[in-house]
């Protein structure tokens, strides 16, 4: 079992979803055009990976190996579901923001990734601590990468976080270019690409600054 | 006659002008001569003398040894001063056997082989033996034992004897010369050559930058029916046996077979000369026509040089180096490959000794491809040289491969015209190398794993002996189980 | 001078070529066609042209220099002195500072130099510059002007144009007029027959009309591509492929429905038809490598052009088509490439025939 | 509800079943390293190995055809895991740059001892005892146990030569190197 | 028939499952190393989405609309899905050994691939019929494969390219397919003529 | 059946059942919450082109089914006062620059425009997208108007001869959202009867 700061360590970091297992990418682009949207998304799918990593680890004894698959499928979207009904009735203001976004969650490759890797192997509480970390990771990414492309592309960041974080969070809504200047392309498809590939890139100076030996990931082959 | 379109290609700068009005000049006979065993594709040749032993001219050095070998004659009287390693002229700069011959300046004949009175009516096997005998291989540049080429008629039914007097290359201007010069010769030649090969027909195909030579052709052809002439355009590598074939019969030799196949074997209009002085007089290989010429040659010109002659005693004879070349080059700029020093002797396959300047060979450090296609579109054997470098800077040699990096036979036309400078024929011959490397490698690999199995079982096989035995012997002497422990 | 034995293989001459003599000469083709362009759309059009060139070269010494590399070789082959003529012309002339420096940095660090520069890159820069300005700022890219000719009374003087390119002097509502093929394609949206918000073929031909930079002098921009075919720069393949595929298809369709879809000579004279088949499509290091490849290429470019203008929301296709094209390139090199020597396309021997 | 709950119950037992007597009746046989060094890998099947999907990277891993370096999301731990698993790090060290060799014996030394001709695995060593031996270059792998086992140090290895005709051009230098 | 057309033409270039719905991504990064390999990972994609998205189709025509069973959408559409996979891996498998090699590989990965339930999440709120399902899907998964095999060309060509080595691997493939997401914009705004 | 076989049956059938059960559950607790939200963010949307103060009822749920002229039913939703219908709000549809652009109108029973809104449009950031009211107050200009104010040939965007303003560089979604609430407007006009009717 790794430990836990191990855990941490490769969840917000080295082995995060977006910038190292290179997973979770649909909503990762999908969900980008902003800071706000990303952090929405983020949270919501950290909540799904947490509960489905205990759920997963928990009855993991109880599933075989021909049935593993649809099994874990199931508890995500059963977890997804439930989400999506019970912000729906309890949550309005937010579920109208992220509403569209949830049921996306299922199709997300990270959270079946995990609780592949990681919460059909391990005991229940560190299984809970990866899909949590996992989880704040990815919202970190998301996050980022839709603070870049909410910057270049419509020159404001985290626009519309009250829907989101409720009203005591408007002073994060900042206009940092004049107003109606951007470069539109970065909030369209192409941008998404492409602020994901600068992070990326951005990481890997990071580590490579700290010394650490980077990660090629998949570099053998391009 | 037809002639046939041939796919790419390149129009260097031919600068044969240099030589091509100088008539061949004969070198004086060096005091000493440097002749390897291996002048030619194939087994080297093997020493039949010794330190000390004192040779006539055209007396055998060395024999071939084996199917594909020929043998060595002295260029001139003298005495044997050693056989010994000597820089060979291949770029490696590697040693290899040589006799040193000192000459005693008396030039004396041996005695030769009775010359062939009629060769047209003598048999095809005996003008074969007289061509291997005299140690004749192709003066073309490949250095192919010819006597070998020449059986090729036993096993195709040929129809042309083809007369490669392409000379595609820039600055040669050897074999212009000596079709000017020896017309007759040449094409005595190769009609011994034709009924040695049972081949009805000859065609002599010269490309059309050299008029004189063509006109002196067709004058000595006249009047004899199984030879042609023909002006062949003038496009690089006109030369190569291939695609000459392809635009007299307009036939593609399949790949991996030999022209003969299709009916037809290619020779220089060198080699068809040497096998007219082996046949009707007996006399061996012993000297060539060497262009000498580049800007920084002194005086340029074409020299009857004996084998074995060293470079910079050829250079010295020809006004020396009137500055420091750029390169000096063994053939032509396009094919030729560079000499490692000039003390190192001409052999039979030598066609050019170029001193080239830095403008002649316009190098200029290489950038990165830009992919203009031009290599693609020029190169003669269909391939595509760029995409074949970008696999093998890769180190992807396998994928190289796949592309036909090995039928590549490196005429230098894609290198010659990239913008970049990319050296793709460099790359080419890495990769080529480096396979065939590979290649005999994974042979001796598996035989060395066939007789690592052998011996493994045939352990196996004396353990198992002796196990029965064992077992034998205790079944013979139950009553004592101390014996079996 | 010394002698270099045996460090490399032969060959051992070389053509007289170079990558700066061929880029060099592509410019001297462009030449012309953007001296008319220069005098006709006045002083902001040439402040933009340069800056735009200027921001080019300056991005490339840069990137190279971050990645510790020696920039000056690089410029001295000119390539992105092209990259950033070729962006320049396809940018409306009166477009501010800001726009061509955003394209820029698309063109050069993005599509170049992220690729491994010059050769490297499979996406044709200057397109990949234009693209992303005309997704990011389509009023800026859509604001055309008609012709100011140098010198003429109603041209912005130095001063004034200094405003336009590098202020705020520019009224996009005020003063723009549509390219003609932007003109009829938002015509027909208001249900006006192409038939009628069709342009005049003349005064499409002479060049005297609004349009990018460098999309408005078509018989220079010609004499500029055939120069380049005589030079053998370029090879027909790529261009005349294009364009008869583009005149073709217009040709077809107008036939069959007038009202709906432009004639082939107009396809082939609006627009930036004759600047990108000569000089875009055939970029070298985003085209096909073999002849039977650039015919593909070429068709490609014409069909997806046709099909953009027609059908899609922007009314320019040939930038787009180009980048489409540009993806398609390794596939179509590695389906097209030339028969071997002596080998069926498949690459195995060929038959011995006749058995002779 | 009973309805939801039921249909989904339902549906959710029949698939069940038909994975279940599909495993049984469509069971291939499988290599088991493999499926150990699939247990390993995380199964996310996302490719990025080269291969399509762990298994795949798990059949070339076994067939000692690959890296174990190439599984992106599993991480440095995956690869040492994989590394320990099929025990790699040590062979990789042992194989390192060493060119082909072959054994030479110096024929003035050797007391026809026989010794390294029960060594040598590919009977590259003729000779009769107490006679010159002799090494048949084309058969010796330079694997050197020959010589280690001789008792006069008659056996040396040799670099096998470079000859004219096994000689070939380097690689040249990338393009990159002049301009940069 | 114009219909059709504009259906399949909508799906399969002017919105692309992959750059303009982003749908697929992690395939569209993870497998397009080699072109080989994208090809076979598009055929088996196409053939699971075809398949699929019609028993989906009919999930939600007899069980979720008649029964108002809505919020059972997801669950069911992906464990159909997740079934199917992995029974016609297995049935490959089993049957045809040759088959399995082009195609059976690429199965375990299409499971997680979210263009599989995004194609047949948009068949239900498109309201197609079964002809035009089957067809929109096919369609779309059409798209799917082109892209991959583009990008996988691309991506070949750019192995062999001196590429920064901050951008090596994973983030030149994402500037790439940022381009290539460009290039496809130019078909924006084609259905609406 | 081998039990070997069943079980994976069991397991899968046992994680159905009880998840399903949970969803169910959650299904029973919140589907009348759900449901209730839907209605509010409808009403919520009609407020906005019907004043609250112009009627007493709960327009959702006075709403008729119409048919418009394409043969698809329309719902009409109707504000009453003291059992007088006082205002109408439906959809209308009009092209714009990404697909449809959907807007809701509310007219009073003279055929004046209460108010519009854009509900749904993937118009582009920055150009299109000034159509919403989150972005600029550009849609108010329509409340008043009716077909006479201006004339009927004059309901147009500046740039094709008519008064309202379309945006600088976009002009295709102004010219779809005029034409949309012209053709809403004389929708109303052609069933005005049987909008206001009462039965
Ligand atoms: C990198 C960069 C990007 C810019 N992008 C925009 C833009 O997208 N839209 C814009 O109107 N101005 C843009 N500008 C221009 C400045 O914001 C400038 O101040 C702006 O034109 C304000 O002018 P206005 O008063 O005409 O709006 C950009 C400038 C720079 C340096
Ligand atoms: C690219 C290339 C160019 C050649 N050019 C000539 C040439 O110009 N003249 C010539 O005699 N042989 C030339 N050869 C060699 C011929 O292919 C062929 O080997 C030779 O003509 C056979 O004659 P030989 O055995 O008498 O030398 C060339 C070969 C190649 C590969
Ligand atoms: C990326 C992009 C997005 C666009 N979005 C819109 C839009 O949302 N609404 C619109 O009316 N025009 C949009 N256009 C502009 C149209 O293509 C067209 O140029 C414009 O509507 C014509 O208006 P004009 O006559 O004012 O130039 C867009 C253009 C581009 C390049
Ligand atoms: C005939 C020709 C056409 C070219 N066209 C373009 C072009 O359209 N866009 C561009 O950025 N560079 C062009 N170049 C320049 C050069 O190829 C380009 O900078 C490379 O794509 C950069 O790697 C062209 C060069 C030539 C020789
Ligand atoms: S000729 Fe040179 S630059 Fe042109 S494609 Fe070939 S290798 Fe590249
Ligand atoms: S050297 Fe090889 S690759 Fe180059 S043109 Fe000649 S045959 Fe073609
Ligand atoms: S081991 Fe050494 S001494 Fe003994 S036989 Fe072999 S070579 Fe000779
Ligand atoms: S080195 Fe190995 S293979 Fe070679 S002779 Fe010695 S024991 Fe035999
Ligand atoms: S998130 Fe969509 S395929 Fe991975």
């Amino acid at each position: 079992m790794p430990s836990y700061s191990r855990i941490v360590k490769d969840g917000l970091w080295d082995n995060n979803g977006v910038f190292g297992m290179i997973l979770g990418m649909c909503p990762t682009m999908a969900m980008t055009t902003s800071a706000t949207n990303g952090l929405g998304m983020g949270l919501a799918t950290a909540a799904v990976m947490a509960a489905s990593s205990l759920l997963v680890a928990m009855f993991r004894g109880y599933i075989t190996q021909e049935v593993r698959i649809p099994v874990y499928i199931l508890i995500v979207a059963a977890m997804v579901t439930l989400v999506d009904m019970t912000m729906n009735a309890y949550m309005h203001e937010l579920y109208k923001v992220l509403g569209l976004f949830i049921p996306l969650i299922v199709s997300n490759c990270l959270p079946l990734a995990r609780l592949e890797a990681f919460a059909a192997k391990e005991p229940v509480l560190p299984s809970l601590a990866d899909g949590v970390f996992m989880g704040i990771g990815f919202t970190l990414a998301l996050t980022a990468i839709g603070a870049v492309r909410e910057i270049i592309g419509s020159g404001t960041l985290f626009a519309d976080a009250h829907l989101l974080l409720g009203p005591s969070f408007r002073f994060l809504e900042t206009q940092v270019l004049p107003h109606d200047t951007g470069v539109l392309v970065m909030i369209l498809p192409p941008g998404g690409f492409l602020a994901t590939g600068m992070l990326m890139a951005a990481k890997r100076l990071i580590d490579l600054k700290a010394g650490k030996e980077i990660k090629m990931a998949g570099a053998h082959a391009v | 006659m037809k002639l046939f379109p041939v796919r790419g290609g390149v129009h260097p700068e031919y600068r044969k002008e240099r030589t091509s009005e100088l008539a061949i000049v004969a070198l004086p006979l060096p005091s000493t001569l440097y002749l390897p065993l291996q002048q030619h594709i194939g087994a080297p040749a093997e020493p039949v003398v010794a330190e000390g032993d004192l040779v006539k001219k055209g007396q055998l050095l060395a024999r071939g040894a084996g199917p594909v070998s020929a043998p060595t004659h002295a260029p001139t009287s003298g005495r044997i001063a050693a056989v010994t390693q000597v820089t060979a002229p291949h770029p490696s700069g590697l040693p290899q056997t040589t006799i040193v011959l000192e000459a005693d300046g008396r030039d004396e004949w041996a005695e030769l082989p009775a010359p062939i009175a009629d060769p047209f009516a003598a048999d095809s096997q005996a003008i074969r033996d007289r061509v291997a005998q005299s140690g004749i291989v192709g003066m073309g540049g490949a250095a192919f034992p010819s006597a070998v080429k020449l059986n090729l008629g036993t096993q195709n039914r040929l129809e042309t004897l083809l007369i490669n007097g392409a000379e595609c290359e820039p600055y040669l201007t050897c074999d212009d010369r000596v079709m000017r010069e020896y017309a007759a010769e040449v094409i005595d030649g190769a009609r011994i050559m034709a009924h040695a090969l049972g081949a009805p027909q000859v065609v002599i195909a010269i490309e059309q930058n050299k008029p004189q030579a063509l006109a002196e052709m067709t004058r000595a052809a006249a009047g004899i029916a199984a030879v042609t002439v023909v002006g062949v355009p003038v496009q690089y590598p006109m030369g190569s046996e291939r695609h000459l074939t392809q635009a007299i019969t307009g036939r593609e030799t399949p790949a991996g077979k030999l022209t003969a196949e299709l009916g037809v074997v290619v020779h220089n209009v060198a080699t068809a000369r040497a096998v007219h002085h082996a046949v009707r007089f007996g006399r061996p290989l012993l000297a060539r026509v060497v262009t000498v010429s580049g800007g920084a040659i002194g005086k340029p010109a074409n020299v009857e040089v004996p084998l074995g002659t060293l470079v910079s005693e050829l250079v010295a004879f020809c006004g020396g180096l009137s500055q420091p070349p750029r390169r000096v080059v063994n053939g032509g700029p396009m094919m030729g490959q560079p000499l490692p020093n000039l003390d190192v002797p001409v052999i039979k396959g030598m066609s050019g000794i170029l001193a080239l300047t830095a403008e002649e060979t316009n190098e200029q450090p290489s950038r990165a491809c830009i992919r203009c296609g031009t290599c693609v579109t020029i190169c003669p054997c269909g391939l595509v040289p760029v995409e074949m470098a970008a696999f093998i800077r890769k180190d992807n040699l396998e994928a190289a491969a796949k592309l036909g990096v090995t039928d590549c036979f490196s005429c230098g036309s894609c290198s010659y015209v990239c913008p970049s400078h990319i050296p793709l024929v460099h790359y080419f011959n890495y990769a080529k190398g480096s396979l065939a490397a590979a290649n005999r490698e994974k042979r001796k690999n598996d035989q060395v794993k066939a007789l690592v199995e052998a011996k493994a079982a045939r352990l196996e096989k004396i353990a198992q002996a002796k196990r029965d035995a064992a077992a034998r012997a205790k079944a013979a002497a139950p009553s004592t189980p101390e014996a079996s422990a | 001078m010394t002698t270099a034995y045996t460090d490399k293989s032969g060959p051992f001459t070389h053509a007289p070529s170079s990558v700066a003599k061929t880029m060099a000469t592509v410019l001297a083709a462009l030449l012309p066609a953007t001296l008319y362009d220069a005098w006709l759309f006045g002083w902001p059009a040439i402040f933009l042209f340069l800056f735009t060139i200027a921001a080019c070269m300056a991005l490339e010494a840069a990137t190279l220099a971050a990645q510790g590399k020696e920039w000056r070789v690089a410029l001295s082959d000119y390539s992105v002195v092209l990259t950033g003529w070729l962006l320049a012309m396809s940018l409306p002339p009166w477009a501010p500072w800001w726009v061509g420096l955003i394209a820029a940095v698309f063109a050069v660090v993005l599509a170049k130099h992220l690729f491994g520069g010059l050769g490297q890159n499979v996406f044709n820069p200057a397109m990949v510059g234009r693209v992303a300005v005309l997704v990011s700022f389509p009023v800026q890219m859509t604001a055309f002007v008609a012709p100011h000719p140098l010198f003429a009374a109603a041209s912005p003087g130095f001063i004034d144009a200094l405003g336009i390119t590098f202020g705020h002097a520019f009224h996009f509502d005020t003063m723009t007029a549509a390219s003609a093929l932007g003109y009829v394609k938002t015509e027909l949206t208001k249900g006006v027959p192409v038939t009628q918000s069709m342009p005049g073929l003349m005064g499409l031909v002479g060049g005297a009309r609004p349009g990018s930079f460098g999309e408005t002098s078509a018989p220079l921009i010609l004499a500029g591509g055939l120069f380049l075919l005589w030079r053998r720069i370029i090879s027909w393949h790529i261009p005349v492929a294009m364009l008869v595929t583009l005149f073709v298809l217009g040709t077809v369709f107008h036939a069959a429905n007038p009202a709906r879809f432009t004639d082939g000579t107009f396809q082939l004279v609006a627009g930036a038809s004759f600047l990108g088949a000569f000089f875009i499509a055939t970029d070298y290091v985003t085209s096909p490598v073999s002849k039977p490849g650039q015919l593909v290429f070429g068709c490609g470019v014409g069909l997806l052009t046709w099909v953009i203008r027609t059908f899609a929301g922007y009314p320019e296709g040939v930038a787009f088509a180009v980048l489409l094209m540009n993806a398609l390139t390794p596939i179509i090199d590695h389906h097209l490439r030339p028969r071997a020597f002596g080998r069926t396309r498949t690459g195995a021997p060929l038959p011995l025939k006749g058995g002779k | 509800m009973l309805f939801a709950v039921g249909s989904l119950a339902v549906m959710g037992a029949t698939l069940g079943t038909i994975l279940g007597v599909a495993s049984r009746y469509l069971a291939v046989e499988e290599n088991p390293l493999e499926q150990e060094l699939q247990g390993l890998l995380p199964g996310s099947q996302c490719g990025q190995c080269g291969y399509v999907g762990c298994s795949q990277y798990a059949a070339a891993l076994a067939k000692n055809e690959a890296a174990v370096t190439l599984c992106t999301p599993g991480g440095k731990a995956v690869a040492e895991a994989l590394a320990k698993k099929l025990g790699v790090t040590a062979d990789l060290s042992d194989h390192e740059e060493k060119g082909p060799e072959y054994a030479f014996i110096d024929e003035s030394l050797c007391i026809g001892c026989l010794r390294c001709t029960q060594e040598c695995s590919s009977d590259a060593i003729v000779g009769a005892p107490k006679q010159m031996h002799t090494v048949i270059t084309d058969n010796c792998h330079g694997c050197s146990k020959c010589f280690k086992v001789c008792p006069t140090e008659a056996i040396k290895m040799c670099k096998v030569p470079v000859t004219l005709s096994s000689w070939h051009w380097e690689k040249p230098d990338s393009p990159h190197a002049h301009v940069h | 028939m114009k219909d059709i057309v504009l259906l399949i033409v909508g799906a399969a270039l002017v919105n692309n499952v992959v750059l303009a719905r982003f749908l697929g991504l992690c395939s569209f990064m993870g497998v397009t190393t080699k072109l080989d390999t994208a090809l076979g990972m598009g055929m088996a994609t196409t053939f699971v989405i075809t398949v699929s998205s019609m028993a989906d189709w009919a999930i939600e025509k007899f069980l979720l609309v008649p029964y108002d069973l809505g919020y059972l959408r997801t669950v069911t559409f992906i464990l159909v899905i997740a079934a199917a996979v992995q029974f016609t891996e297995m049935v490959i498998r089993k049957v045809s050994p040759a088959l399995f090699q082009t195609l059976g590989i690429y199965l375990p990965l299409i499971t997680t691939n979210c263009a599989v339930l995004g194609v047949a999440l948009l068949l239900v709120a498109g309201q197609y019929n079964f002809v035009e399902s089957a067809v929109f899907a096919f369609a779309s998964s059409l798209g799917y494969s082109l892209v991959m095999a583009i990008f996988a060309g691309l991506r070949e060509r750019i192995a062999l390219a001196e590429v920064p080595m901050l951008f090596a691997g994973p983030p030149i493939g994402f500037v790439t397919a940022s381009l290539l997401a460009l290039a496809f914009m130019g078909f924006s705004g084609m259905s609406t003529n | 059946m081998n039990p070997r076989t069943l079980i994976h049956a069991v397991i899968l059938g046992a994680f159905c059942t009880g998840f399903g059960i949970v969803l169910a559950a959650t299904d029973r607790a919140t589907h009348d919450q759900i449901k209730q939200r839907a209605l509010e963010d409808m009403q919520n949307s009609l407020s906005q082109v019907i004043p609250p103060g112009l009627h007493d009822n709960n327009p959702v749920k006075d709403a008729i089914q119409l048919t418009t002229d394409g043969g698809k039913t329309l719902t009409v939703y109707r504000a009453m006062k003291d059992g007088k219908v006082t205002g109408v709000a439906y959809q209308i549809v009009g092209n714009g620059y990404a697909g449809p652009v959907k807007l809701m109108l509310g007219v009073d029973p003279n055929g004046h425009v209460l108010g519009v809104r854009a509900t749904e449009h993937h118009e582009t950031p920055g150009l299109g997208d000034k159509i919403d009211i989150a972005k600029t107050d550009w849609i108010t200009k329509f409340t008043g108007r009716w077909l006479g104010n201006p004339p009927e040939d004059k309901w147009k965007v500046k740039k094709d001869g008519g008064v309202f303003d379309q945006f600088s560089g976009a002009t295709i979604t102004p010219r779809g959202v005029v034409g949309a609430i012209r053709k809403g407007l004389l929708f109303f006009a052609a069933h005005k009867d049987q909008m206001l009717e009462v039965r």
